[in-house]
């Protein structure tokens, strides 16, 4: 072993102080997100055709205004993995309220519960849903195998109240849409293994469709369940989430002009406001909102970018280390 | 305003656990101490609200308002065996605290043994022996797939998944074995792959967890730019 | 009475929880009595923790040790969340409810959130350090590391990477994870049993 | 396969059906059963509709258990067998499902009833397998610890990662810096932090013997009891009470990220040159481990955590693997007892092993009933 000279560029390399690593990790990470630098990915066929089946269900509803279909979300998922899947929650709902498709929801579990009610209203005040007359949300979802079977004749009889307390049968939603003969798609967010039980029940017994959005580490046992139609979409991780986001922003700028500050800033205007409830969401924006609800619109997509870059930033420093770490040990040999 | 305030806080509260990065600070240490002091506050809520009430105390009440004096008597016990912990102030009786442990342990060991026993090694075992469809893992059919189209594909998630998984196992758990030499030809064969086995599978779990990690690091990232910024933005401005 | 009854008692519980794994009636009917004692015993403990706190801050300040300062704010972060939350929990229309869920969303989450996110940092300076093929078994661990690392953001030609990934995922993990898991298992319970038994007493503590 | 075999008869009853039904067979099969291994809180409606969708688009099912008043519902004929659980909440409550078929033109027609009663058993079944195995372990166990106390020699093979241990607490002592001991950050009750806590008796009576500064921080409540208690002992048995104090295992805090961020902190400050990281962890197992490094110190760690096992292995400079704690905990009390349970734990691990194979061997030649009998834990 010969006497280590420390400016040689490899033992340089080899012992690189840990704040560097830090400083550099720092501005790998921060500078996408600060430049809302965008990965814009390709869209996965399992996305692309949780799109179309909400456009046909539009298509439908427009097709037959008295008989409209709902859409029924599963909150399956508490806070540990809301990173991942709070964006798909969010792009879902948008996607339903822009087209006017009622939204019926409860939560499989109960430290979801809380979470999925305050992600229906944050999302509804984008759009001015009404609570009872556009979206419902039931509470929690237990017995799971019960509640599903209870939206086979009528949730009313299973839910007395919602989770906010009102009386089920004086919701207008509910009226009308109370089964499974109403409800188009059903979506089942989860990191557990409850999509599974979605499409044992909800796609096995009463040949729904369903949809999941799970996270990225247990997506890939749900490919099977593509390939027999036993789901016919599926959002996986960040990047699920990334692809049906930015599907639904260009379906909103479509709509709603490409200018939404503008369009926040004027929703309520003008508006009835006795039909809002304050005790759901205010009816009307304060700027910190329309930041928060801006930022909101593509959280999924913004992960993406420093994500990438985090890896890549690794697997350099993965590569420098060992380039060095070989260099030193040839000179050694000789 | 308010609103912004918490957020300006909770923005001094990040940056200072960020700090630490670099170097202890006095801003870190008054962030760590906060954060010690409000978690064990709230610990305290939580076990009083979330445990003792609903579990111990309103139980005990309810008993007592139903006139079930059995279960009264038990509820009542059991606070009883608590408040024995309070015994460990004292140096010459803090022995008596010994008996709400052995209760715990004692009670949380036998309650483990039998689902340990099912979960973590016969569903195991079986696991290893036929996939959940009921096929064998060292199936015949599926190495007949790999010479029928023999791809790279076929051959490693096919042909080879099943022997490989089965053969890591075994390897495995051959390596812990403790009570057997180092020169038993059995462990000398297998602690090389076994070795290679786990390395592999540390590695692997390692890259597989990279991601979750740096996703909480930009969501931070986020607070600090898309949510505190912008609000600090339009206060300035107007 | 110090040492041969815990044992006894131990035994004794270690039997009804292995009784009520095995009899679903008896499940039925004492579970809960049971764990409500658990219950008395782990809210009980708390106090018991804070004890050992408060002596190891209370000694800082009396020693007048140079952090004795930090040691305040500790008490006092302790004593307004305990009493806020509190408050708030039987007044909870009143502003301590307020109080109490600012407390905890922009203070608790967020020093929370950011402990946590030091990982990201932690885990790329490891990851420098441990992937070097210093011997053979290092040099797995890089490879293996690399891959997946590669194979978690492929895209276009690098999806090979996330094939890779998959199958090794699938059947390496999985076989070394489960060989680990059977090992623990049979510890576990031998641990287990030892403790009925009263084979191991460690739990005991010290003394006579 | 079996699910496609299912399938298949599915699909060829879906089209064999209008022949069939020429025949007047019954619309669908049905039956109640008591689910069982339960305390009697559900009972099974087993459910296969044989007639096609067009002809019987829907079955309806009056369902009465108890006193509850009848709840209808109404089962969309998709020519799959159904299992649908009934909750009675206790066992001897009577369930009566009246059958219905729905004709397409709305009509209804009966399909007679069936009923059961709930009913609880006292052992469950699919728990007397790892039942048996256990009371086998037991025997194992205490028949080793027999020999043992008889002073039979038991072998065990070294450990990896022990013998760093008094280079490491030697080297602390050189340095004149403290030892740090984290004996993981769960509860009394996981073996992990038993194991931990028989290893801190002799790292603390080596430490005491040094006198070296020591600090064992705690997360768990009851488990700083324990091990003030534990440290305690180990002082006196090394002759230095005079050393001893309450304060050298101490509550750090309680909740998982603040504990990490507590000690971390003492970490960066007292500058430790020996951690040990043995017991139970969770997420916070790297920011320990990192820095202890950044401090320069020599961090031993061990952990049957799997999920965190890597981080270790990648940031520590020994790490004892899974099982290897709880050998390392009998390996270094030398306690014959001990020695002897590891003894009776590769014994069973011998005959599981070979259970395992023989079962794949039978398997393949199409025995399965050995695999079915001995490793399937259903009964």
């Amino acid at each position: 072993m010969m006497t280590k000279d420390k400016n040689v560029w490899y033992e340089k390399l080899l012992a690189i102080p840990k704040p560097v690593i830090y400083i550099i990790m720092f501005f790998v990470v921060a500078l996408p997100v600060l430049f809302k630098m965008q990965v814009s990915t390709y869209v996965t066929d399992e996305v692309q055709r949780i799109y179309d089946h909400m456009e046909q269900l539009y298509q439908y509803n427009q097709e037959n205004p008295d008989n409209k279909k709902a859409i029924f979300i599963a909150f399956d998922y508490d806070p540990a993995t809301m990173a991942e899947l709070d964006p798909m929650s969010f792009a879902t709902l948008r996607h339903a309220f822009l087209r006017g498709i009622p939204v019926i929801a409860w939560s499989g579990l109960p430290t979801g519960v809380d979470l999925g009610e305050q992600d229906m209203h944050l999302i509804a005040k984008d759009y001015g849903a009404v609570y009872g007359k556009d979206y419902v949300f039931l509470g929690y979802g237990y017995p799971f195998v019960q509640a599903i079977i209870a939206l086979a004749t009528d949730v009313k009889t299973f839910f007395a109240s919602d989770k906010a307390g009102n009386d089920t049968r004086d919701l207008p939603l509910l009226k009308n849409i109370y089964n499974f003969n109403r409800i188009g798609l059903v979506f089942s967010m989860s990191g557990t293994s409850y999509p599974e039980s979605w499409v044992t029940y909800a796609n096995g017994l009463y040949g729904k469709m369903v949809v999941t959005g799970s996270t990225a580490v247990s997506a890939a046992k749900y490919y099977p369940f593509l390939q027999t139609n036993q789901m016919v979409g599926l959002m996986g991780g960040l990047k699920g989430a990334a692809e049906y986001e930015q599907l639904v922003e260009r379906l909103e700028k479509e709509l709603n002009g490409s200018d939404v500050r503008a369009y926040l800033e004027t929703l309520y205007d003008g508006k009835d406001l006795s039909q809002y409830n304050t005790a759901y969401y205010t009816p009307e924006f304060t700027p910190e909102e329309i930041q928060l609800s801006l930022a909101r619109r593509n959280t999924a997509r913004q992960g993406m970018a420093p994500q990438a870059t985090a890896h890549f930033y690794v697997i350099i420093l993965i590569i420098i280390g060992n380039i060095a770490y070989f260099a030193r040990m040839r000179n050694n040999k000789r | 305003m308010g609103m912004f305030l918490w957020m300006t806080i909770a923005l001094f509260l990040t940056l200072a656990v960020f700090s630490f990065l670099f170097r202890d600070n006095v801003i870190y240490k008054f962030a760590e101490h906060l954060f010690v002091g409000t978690s064990v506050g709230y610990t305290i809520f939580v076990s009083y609200t979330n445990l003792f009430l609903p579990r111990v105390w309103n139980p005990f009440r309810r008993a007592l308002g139903d006139g079930d004096v059995l279960l009264a008597v038990w509820l009542g016990l059991g606070i009883v065996v608590g408040f024995l912990y309070f015994s460990r102030f004292s140096q010459n009786w803090s022995w008596v605290s010994r008996y709400p442990i052995s209760i715990t342990v004692g009670y949380l060991t036998g309650y483990s043994i039998i689902p340990s026993l099912k979960a973590r090694i016969l569903s195991q075992l079986y696991g290893t022996v036929v996939d959940p469809a009921g096929d064998s893992l060292l199936n015949a059919e599926k190495i007949g797939t790999f010479f029928k189209h023999p791809t790279l594909h076929n051959f490693f998630f096919e042909a080879m998944a099943g022997p490989l998984l089965v053969f890591g196992v075994f390897v495995v758990i051959v390596y812990f074995f403790f009570s057997l030499k180092n020169n038993n030809p059995v462990v000398r064969f297998s602690r090389n792959p076994a070795l290679i086995y786990l390395m592999v599978a540390f590695g692997a779990s390692f890259g597989y967890t990279f991601m979750g990690r740096i996703s909480l690091f930009i969501g931070r990232m986020n607070f600090i730019f898309h949510e505190w910024w912008p609000i600090f933005k339009n206060m300035v401005s107007g | 009475m110090k040492r041969q009854l815990p044992v006894i008692i131990t035994f004794i519980f270690a039997v009804i929880g292995i009784l009520l794994q095995i009899s679903p009636i008896m499940q039925d009917r004492f579970i809960d009595p049971i764990n409500s004692w658990i219950a008395s015993i782990s809210s009980f403990a708390v106090i018991i923790g804070l004890a050992s706190l408060v002596r190891h801050h209370a000694t800082k300040i009396r020693r007048r040790h140079k952090d004795q300062f930090f040691s305040f704010v500790t008490f006092t972060a302790l004593v307004v969340m305990a009493t806020v939350s509190i408050i708030g929990y039987y007044h909870p229309n009143s502003l301590w409810k307020g109080f109490a869920d600012n407390l905890y969303r922009h203070i608790m989450v967020p020093l929370n959130a950011t402990m946590f996110a030091l990982l990201a940092f932690y885990i790329s300076s490891a990851a420098y350090r441990a992937f070097r093929a210093r011997t053979w078994l290092a040099g797995t661990l890089l490879v293996s590391g690399f891959i997946v690392m590669l194979g978690r953001v492929a895209f276009g030609p690098l999806m090979i990477f996330g094939e890779v990934t998959n199958w090794l995922m699938l059947i390496p993990n999985t076989a070394a994870m489960r060989g680990i898991m059977i090992g623990v298992g049979l510890g576990m319970v031998a641990t287990a049993i030892k403790i009925m038994l009263g084979i191991e007493r460690s739990y005991l503590g010290g003394g006579e | 396969m079996k699910k496609k075999i299912l399938l298949l008869m599915g699909c060829a009853l879906f089209f064999f059906l209008p022949f069939l039904s020429a025949q007047e067979s019954a619309p669908a099969e049905f039956a109640l059963h008591d689910t069982p291994n339960n305390a009697g809180e559900q009972v099974e409606l087993t459910f296969r509709p044989l007639a096609s969708p067009d002809e019987m688009p829907a079955f309806l099912l009056n369902i009465s258990i108890g006193e509850n008043p009848v709840r209808v519902r109404r089962l969309v004929n998709a020519g799959k067998l159904i299992i649908l659980p009934l909750i009675t909440r206790q066992a001897g409550v009577p369930v009566t499902v009246d059958v219905q078929g729905e004709l397409p033109d709305g009509s209804l027609v009966d399909l007679g009833s069936v009923n059961v009663v709930s009913k609880g058993e006292w052992l469950n079944m699919n728990s007397m397998k790892a039942f048996i195995l256990g009371l086998l372990f037991i025997g194992l166990i205490i028949f080793f610890v027999r020999g043992a106390k008889r002073g039979q020699e038991l072998f065990i093979r070294k450990i990896p990662g022990l013998e760093a241990i008094d280079d490491a607490l030697g080297r602390a002592t050189e340095m004149g810096r403290p030892v740090f001991y984290i004996p993981g950050t769960s509860t009394m009750a996981d073996v992990a932090t038993l194991a931990s806590l028989n290893i801190l008796r002799p790292v603390a009576r080596q430490v005491a013997k040094y006198e070296t500064p020591f600090s064992v921080p705690v997360k768990d409540p009851i488990v700083v009891s324990v091990a003030q208690d534990v440290v305690k002992e180990a002082y006196m048995a090394a002759g230095r009470p005079d050393l001893y104090e309450d304060g050298i295992a101490y509550l750090a805090s309680m909740g998982q990220f603040d504990y990490s961020g507590a000690v971390s902190g003492s970490m960066v400050r007292e500058k430790p040159a020996t951690v040990f990281l043995l017991g139970m962890f969770y997420a916070e197992s790297l920011i320990l481990a990192e820095t202890a490094n950044s401090v320069g110190a020599i961090q031993i760690a061990g952990t049957d955590a799997s999920s965190q096992l890597p981080f270790f292995i990648a940031a520590c400079d020994y790490t004892l693997i899974g099982e290897e704690l709880y050998a390392a905990s009998a390996y270094m009390s030398r306690e014959p007892l001990l020695l002897g349970t590891l003894k009776a734990q590769d014994i069973l691990k011998g005959i599981l092993l070979v259970v395992f194979i023989l079962a794949i061997i039978l398997q393949l030649i199409g025995l399965d009933f050995f695999m079915e009998s001995f490793l399937n834990p259903q009964w």
